[in-house]
């Protein structure tokens, strides 16, 4: 990595510049392929984009110093999740039809509500008068993150598990073909 | 650095694009594909408020892992579903699954 | 009292339900039989508590207390005084007689039975109960049953006429909940009973008052049917089987009118007397309204229907004069006018279990054929006309008379409705009874034994009545004198 | 004696009774239950006469109604005037009911009739008996229900039915009046009984209103001016109903009523004279048709009305027992006369006089009977009808009317005149159609013998040949001393011309020329004096002043009696029943309507909602999701 940085360092272009262009690149391509989640016509294609899309945020984890997330959330979301939704595809949807996105009044109407929501998002953040930021964070160490999620949070975490349990069940069940 | 907005902007065109998804997509898994979308948007807002904001003890990271643990929870279920509605209604496609509607 | 007797009579008919629920539905006899006496413990009770009513004292009598719900103050408290008394003794005759009637019912017998036990229970709970939950309670006991009555058994448009009895007189219930609950509320100790809201009835403030009045007045007003609420009496008349339309005309009419005199006069005085002058103009536009359309109808059934809502207008007159002659004369209306409309209903139920039509122009000289019957027939219709020497004429005498005082012009007017009343029934016993007759009905078959069981009762005490008006005016008259003082109206 | 004259309605009320309940298996015998029952309480009726003389009084039964404070106590009242109606109702109902044996002999419901007619007794007996207004009333609707069922007996006949109904309904509308004078009455004096009316004093005008209701009740049952309508159809029924009901004794019943209240309308004048004007218009008017009537009972309808138009006016001019005397009198030729006119309808079969013609010499009882009770009534010297008429004519003079003078006088011209027109037609002169009169049986031919014997000898006790017992027994106030001076020679001389100048001129215009056969006397009637004015010159002055404007006004009055009155009480009738066919179509429409619209109402709106569920998830998370945006914005904007 630091010689990477080196490299970019004497086309003048200062460490933090780099950092800067690398997270506005890996943004707009993720805004990008989310676009293209929601419009793509083959139901494949935009499974492949969410899986773009999600390593693109797993990327923006690691600008907030937060390492261990964005491994979980590649080692979640891309390989469980997204595995199980190609699965689905796979089993359901026959991929080869094309599927028609066809304007009519209720999507020119979500799409409307979709971009008011966006504005109405940006204008609180940009307005809002956010707590003063923390330059200096620390950034926590995992050992002290699995230390609090044992013993403060030790509730969430039993629930948690408990609820994948009920859920594993569940999709078994629900999944199962009845004997005719 | 870059600012914390900027992030928050992400996650708001995330989130967006995500609701834009679920009104439209026609296929069920397609809505479940932006739920993941606006899953993701809310844990990017919660990993900046940690990063940028006082947060006792990473409070932020706990609770975007519990927000990933809960999602995949709901894909597992969300799909079994929509595996179970193909098997008897042979289509996927929301607008013909229509057999609650009076 | 040792012998709890109240409450035996208004719990014989649900014993009987009970029982018919356990025989079969085979054997239509046996649950006839309960049926019949299940009624007749009822009325033979009635009969007894008739004796025993010591009639020169206001005061409830054969009182019966029992904590019901305690947590809100809510008793099982039945009583019978001058005012209840009468109308108790009528339902159990007419609900005896009725059931002797219904043995015409060809489907289902089992649940018509127990529907009609349940109703009766109802009515006699409604005159007894003396704590408004328990009031309210069976007042919308009674509704259910009248409305499976009329919807099951009921003629060409019984689902229309169910509906709009249902709704109707369930809106009115809704109002008197109101009212029940105002009264709960306002009343210091927060009680139901009837007796001590009385005592405490009139500290309230006028407006308050007011209010509480109309709440009530809604609710017993559809019951009475009362001018603009009446459109439902001839639908649900023509479309309920005659033993039922006996007893909704017989029976259901008269809790209206006993509600205004248990609850809304006795207890919110001030506004009573506020309201004397609607009441009057009300009971006027009764009758002459009344009168009129049912001279303009050709159904027979419906003709009766719009002649009971004429003669319960003297009732809302009585009512309105404040004195104590008007109240005994609206009281003994209510009684005469029950007897009378059931012997009319039974003889239109006699005419259309031969002729299958209610048409009065369809009929014609039946004098000759049906004697026996023109004979009934005229008796009742001259009774309800209010022949001197017939008990219709005393009631409305004296509802009259009452009124005259202080309401000159109306009564005035409302005895003109007499002439219009004659003019009706008249012409509708010349369309049956006289002229030519129709040979359509040249095979007709006079009245028979059990249908003229069920009318020979209803003319004796027509008769009686008539001829000595004593016999029923000495059960009232105390406590009528009671409540006249309590409103401090004109006691002549 | 008189401690039993309570039984007297109770006895034909019995009979009544066992006639309805056993009524089928009777059959003939019926009738002589009826007559037995009528003729005990004939029997009780003289024994309480009998005890009135001895002094004894009317006496209280029992308590019948309370109205919480005043308690009203039924009574019976026996005096002078009760007395004499009871024996004149009594008498005259049991020959009648003898007559009415032969005459209804081929009848279906012969019971049914007895049955009704001892009704009738026992309400009529009973309205006699009455002390108080309370049970007079009821028995004078009772007696109003007897003549309806007995006027429409034959109900087969479509007419006949009507005319009960129109009987029932016109007098019931006298009824109302009179119950609303009764209210007026007890508002003012909490008391209902007779006794009590002397006692009257204070706020005039309340109480004459009270007596002209009361007199309002006298007018609909006597059939005066206003409310007669119903008398002339009531011949529909049966001629004995006829002669009981409609002659002698219910009609009769107002005169009574207005006699049993005396004392309330003596002391207010204002209603008195209104009385005594009714009366009169009544018998002017009624005796002018009369003259002009084809139909024999029609003629002794209007008769009869006119007659006691003439008892009103005795009443109205303060005679009291002159008209009392009248009444009496008149009771009994009028029955006479129905019950000759039934027995002439029985063997000839038909009303219409113009086809009646010389069944004097073949039906001679009933002729004479006619001619005898003509005679009374017409005021002719010996006979009943003249003392009694005599005795109102004083009285009209004493009271110093001159209007209703000559009107009575006039009345008592037309009377003669139109009673011999019928004896002439009817009696002598050729058959103008084949009929074959013969005389009726024995029960028919013994009542006519018997009445014409009181039609007689009736009128002796009031005249001054037994020095008037009749006025010292029924007086009112002080005795009548003026009377027994000399009676009036002026007053009596007057009526005897007029009697025998109507007689005169009935028989010039009947008897003397013999072609008015066929057609019918209303046209020829005026062709008629063409003929009689070339023979009698000397009649031109008297045809001019007298003949044509009564023909016209005859004609007149009849043409308005029939458009007018009759038209005015239809019309009424179809306006009501047209006002209720619109209260009815309001009912329906209005009333009913806004119920059905509220409904649809409810089930249109219902209808377009539905259209929201369009069942995709979408849509419904769409509009969840605008909801959201709505708040945030509503919060952004609120700030």
């Amino acid at each position: 990595m630091s010689g990477l940085i080196h490299l970019l360092n004497s086309h003048g272009l200062t460490e933090d510049t780099i950092i800067k262009a690398t997270f506005y690149g890996i943004a707009g391509l993720t805004v990008l392929f989310a676009f293209f989640v929601v419009i793509a016509r083959n139901i494949f294609h935009s499974a492949l984009s969410l899986a773009v899309v999600l390593i693109g945020v797993a990327c923006a984890y690691l600008y907030l110093d937060t390492e261990f997330l964005a491994t979980v959330q590649v080692l979640v979301y891309v390989g469980a999740i997204m595995t199980l939704f190609i699965f689905t595809i796979m089993l359901t949807a026959d991929v080869h039809k094309k599927m028609s996105l066809k304007i009519n009044p209720r999507v020119l109407l979500s799409a409307y509500a979709a971009a008011l929501i966006l504005i109405i998002l940006i204008k609180i953040i940009n307005a809002g008068p956010w707590l003063p930021e923390v330059k200096d964070a620390v950034p926590l160490d995992l050992a002290q993150l699995g230390r609090s999620l044992m013993t403060n949070y030790g509730l969430p975490f039993e629930v948690i598990s408990l609820l994948s349990l009920a859920a594993l069940v569940g999709a078994i069940v629900i999944g199962k073909t009845e004997k005719k | 650095m870059i600012p914390q907005n900027h992030f928050l902007i992400l996650s708001a065109i995330l989130f967006a694009i995500g609701i834009f998804g679920v009104l439209t997509r026609k296929n069920a898994i397609g809505i479940l594909m932006s739920i993941e979308l606006i899953l993701n948007a809310a844990n990017i807002n919660l990993i900046t408020f940690n990063k940028f904001q006082k947060t006792p003890d990473g409070l932020g990271q706990i609770f975007a892992l519990f927000v990933i643990a809960i999602a995949a929870v709901s894909a597992v279920i969300g799909l079994a579903l929509v595996i179970s509605i193909y098997r008897n209604a042979k289509t996927i496609l929301v607008t013909k699954i229509n057999l609650m509607k009076w | 009292m040792s012998f709890p007797i109240l409450t035996c009579i208004v719990f014989a008919p649900l014993a009987g339900s009970m029982l018919i629920l356990f025989t079969p539905k085979k054997n239509v006899n046996l649950i006839k039989v309960i049926a019949t006496l299940a009624t007749a413990a009822a009325l033979c009770l009635s009969v007894l508590l008739l004796i025993k009513f010591n009639y020169s004292s206001p005061a409830m009598q054969f009182e019966e207390k029992a904590a019901w719900i305690p947590s809100i103050n809510a008793w099982y408290h039945l009583g019978a005084d001058g005012i209840s008394v009468g109308l108790i003794f009528l339902t159990t005759l007419l609900s005896f007689l009725a059931c002797i009637g219904s043995s015409g019912i060809k489907i289902r017998q089992k649940e018509y039975f127990f529907l009609y036990l349940l109703l009766s229970t109802g009515m006699l709970g409604t005159f007894t109960g003396l704590d408004m939950v328990l009031f309210y309670m069976f007042w919308e006991i009674v509704l259910v049953p009248m409305y499976f009555l009329i919807g099951i058994w009921g003629g060409q448009r019984k689902e229309y006429a169910a509906i709009k009895f249902f709704i109707y007189t369930l809106a009115g219930s809704v109002f008197m909940l109101l009212g029940i609950l105002a009264l709960y509320f306002t009343s210091t100790p927060h009680t139901f009973d009837i007796l001590e809201l009385t005592k405490t009835g009139g500290a309230l403030t006028l407006s308050v008052q007011i209010l509480i009045f109309i709440a009530f007045y809604l609710g017993f007003a559809v019951k009475v049917p009362v001018f603009p609420f009446h459109t439902w009496l001839p639908d649900a008349h023509v479309e309920a089987p005659t033993p039922i339309s006996v007893l909704l005309a017989g029976v259901l009419l008269k809790m209206g009118g006993y509600g205004f005199f248990r609850i809304s006069f006795p207890i919110l005085k001030d506004a009573a007397h506020y309201f004397i002058l609607p009441f009057a103009i009300l009971g006027m536009i009764n009758i002459i309204y009344g009168a009129l359309v049912a001279m303009a109808q050709t159904d027979f059934k419906k003709m009766v229907a719009y002649s009971s809502v004429s003669h319960m207008g003297f009732v809302m007159l009585g009512l309105a004069s404040m004195t104590a002659t008007g109240f005994n004369g609206a009281l003994l209306e209510m009684f005469n006018h029950g007897i009378i409309t059931a012997g009319m209903f039974f003889l239109v139920g006699v005419l259309y279990d031969r002729a299958h039509t209610r048409e009065l122009d369809k009929f014609g000289g039946l004098g000759v054929k049906m004697p026996v019957y023109a004979g009934m027939l005229s008796v009742f219709a001259l009774a309800s006309l209010g022949l001197p020497g017939l008990s219709g004429f005393i009631s409305e005498f004296m509802s009259l008379l009452g009124t005259y005082p202080t309401f000159k012009l109306i009564t005035i007017i409302s005895s003109l409705g007499l002439i219009i009343t004659a003019g009706y029934f008249l012409y509708m016993l010349q369309r049956i009874l006289l002229g030519p007759v129709n040979e359509k009905w040249s095979a007709i078959s006079d009245i028979n034994k059990r249908e003229l069981l069920t009318l020979i009762p209803l003319l004796i005490i027509v008769v009686i009545i008539g001829i000595y008006p004593l016999s029923a005016l000495k059960y009232q008259i105390a406590a009528i004198s009671a409540l006249v003082q309590n409103l401090g109206g004109i006691a002549f | 004696m008189v401690k039993f004259a309570h039984l007297i309605p109770i006895f034909p009320f019995l009979a009544f009774a066992i006639l309805i309940l056993f009524g089928r298996k009777l059959k003939r015998s019926s009738a002589i239950i009826s007559i037995a029952a009528s003729l005990i309480s004939l029997l009780i009726v003289i024994l309480t006469f009998h005890g009135l003389l001895k002094g004894q009084g009317s006496y209280k039964l029992f308590d019948w109604l309370v109205f919480n404070g005043i308690t009203l106590r039924v009574g019976v009242i026996v005096d002078p005037l009760t007395c004499t109606m009871l024996l004149v109702v009594a008498t005259i109902g049991s020959l009648i009911q003898v007559y009415s044996i032969g005459y209804m002999s081929d009848d279906p419901r012969f019971s049914r009739f007895f049955a009704y007619m001892s009704l009738f007794m026992a309400s009529m007996l009973g309205l006699l008996l009455a002390d108080n207004f309370v049970t007079l009333y009821m028995f004078w609707e009772g007696v109003g229900l007897c003549s309806y069922l007995l006027i429409s007996f034959w109900f087969e006949k479509a007419s006949a039915a009507k005319a009960g109904m129109k009987a029932f309904i016109t007098t019931r509308i006298g009824d109302a009046g009179l119950l609303l004078g009764i209210f007026l009455l007890f508002f003012s004096t909490h008391d209902l009984s007779f006794s009590g009316l002397s006692a009257i004093t204070g706020h005039p005008a309340l109480y004459t209103t009270a007596a002209l209701l009361i007199f309002c009740g006298a007018i609909g049952k006597s059939a005066q001016f206003p409310l007669h309508v119903w008398l002339p159809d009531a011949m529909e029924g049966p001629t004995p109903v006829s002669a009981l009901i409609h002659a002698a004794t219910m009609v009769a019943a107002g005169v009574y009523l207005v006699a049993r209240c005396f004392a309330l309308f003596f002391t207010h004048q204002p209603a008195l004279v209104c009385v005594a004007y009714i009366g009169a218009i009544t018998a002017i008017m009624a005796a002018s048709i009369a003259t002009v009537n084809n139909d024999i009972k029609r003629v002794l309808a209007y008769s009869t009305i006119s007659q006691l138009g003439l008892m009103m006016i005795g009443l109205g001019v303060g005679g009291y027992s002159a008209s009392t005397f009248h009444l009496v009198t008149h009771a009994f030729f009028k029955a006479l006369l129905f019950l000759c006119a039934g027995s002439i309808i029985h063997s000839v079969h038909t009303q219409e006089i113009n086809k009646m013609g010389g069944i004097f010499h073949k039906m001679k009882i009933t002729g004479t009977a006619f001619i005898i009770a003509s005679l009374a009534i017409s005021g002719v010297p010996p006979f009943s009808g003249f003392w009694s008429k005599d005795e109102i004519m004083t009285e009209i003079l004493r009271s110093g009317h001159p209007m209703i003078f000559i009107a009575a006088t006039i009345t008592n011209l037309l009377t003669a005149f139109y009673m011999f027109r019928l004896i002439f037609l009817v009696l002598f002169g050729k058959p103008r159609s084949e009929l074959h009169p013969h005389e009726s049986p024995k029960t028919m031919a013994i009542p006519l013998i018997i009445l014409s014997i009181f039609a007689i000898f009736m009128g002796l006790p009031g005249s001054p040949l037994m020095n008037n017992v009749f006025q010292r027994f029924i007086y009112f106030g002080a005795e009548h001393t003026a009377l027994s001076s000399n009676p009036d020679h002026f007053v009596m001389g007057i009526s005897v011309i007029v009697a025998f100048l109507g007689i005169g001129i009935a028989y010039a215009l009947y008897m003397l020329n013999k072609e008015i056969l066929s057609k019918s006397i209303r046209n020829r009637f005026t062709g008629l004096y063409d003929l009689v004015y070339n023979k009698y010159y000397v009649d031109e002055l008297y045809e001019f002043l007298f003949i044509r404007p009564c023909a016209r006004l005859s004609k007149a009055f009849s043409g308005f009696d029939l458009k007018v009155i009759d038209g005015a009480v239809n019309a009424s009738a179809s306006m009501v029943v047209f006002l209720s066919k619109a209260k009815a179509w309001i009912d329906s429409n209005i009333v009913d309507g806004t119920v059905n619209m509220i409904a649809r109402a409810v089930g249109m709106l219902s209808g377009e909602l539905r259209k929201m569920q369009t069942g995709y998830i979408q849509s419904y998370l769409l509009t969840a999701f605008m909801g959201l945006i709505l708040i945030l914005l509503l919060k952004i904007i609120g700030g």
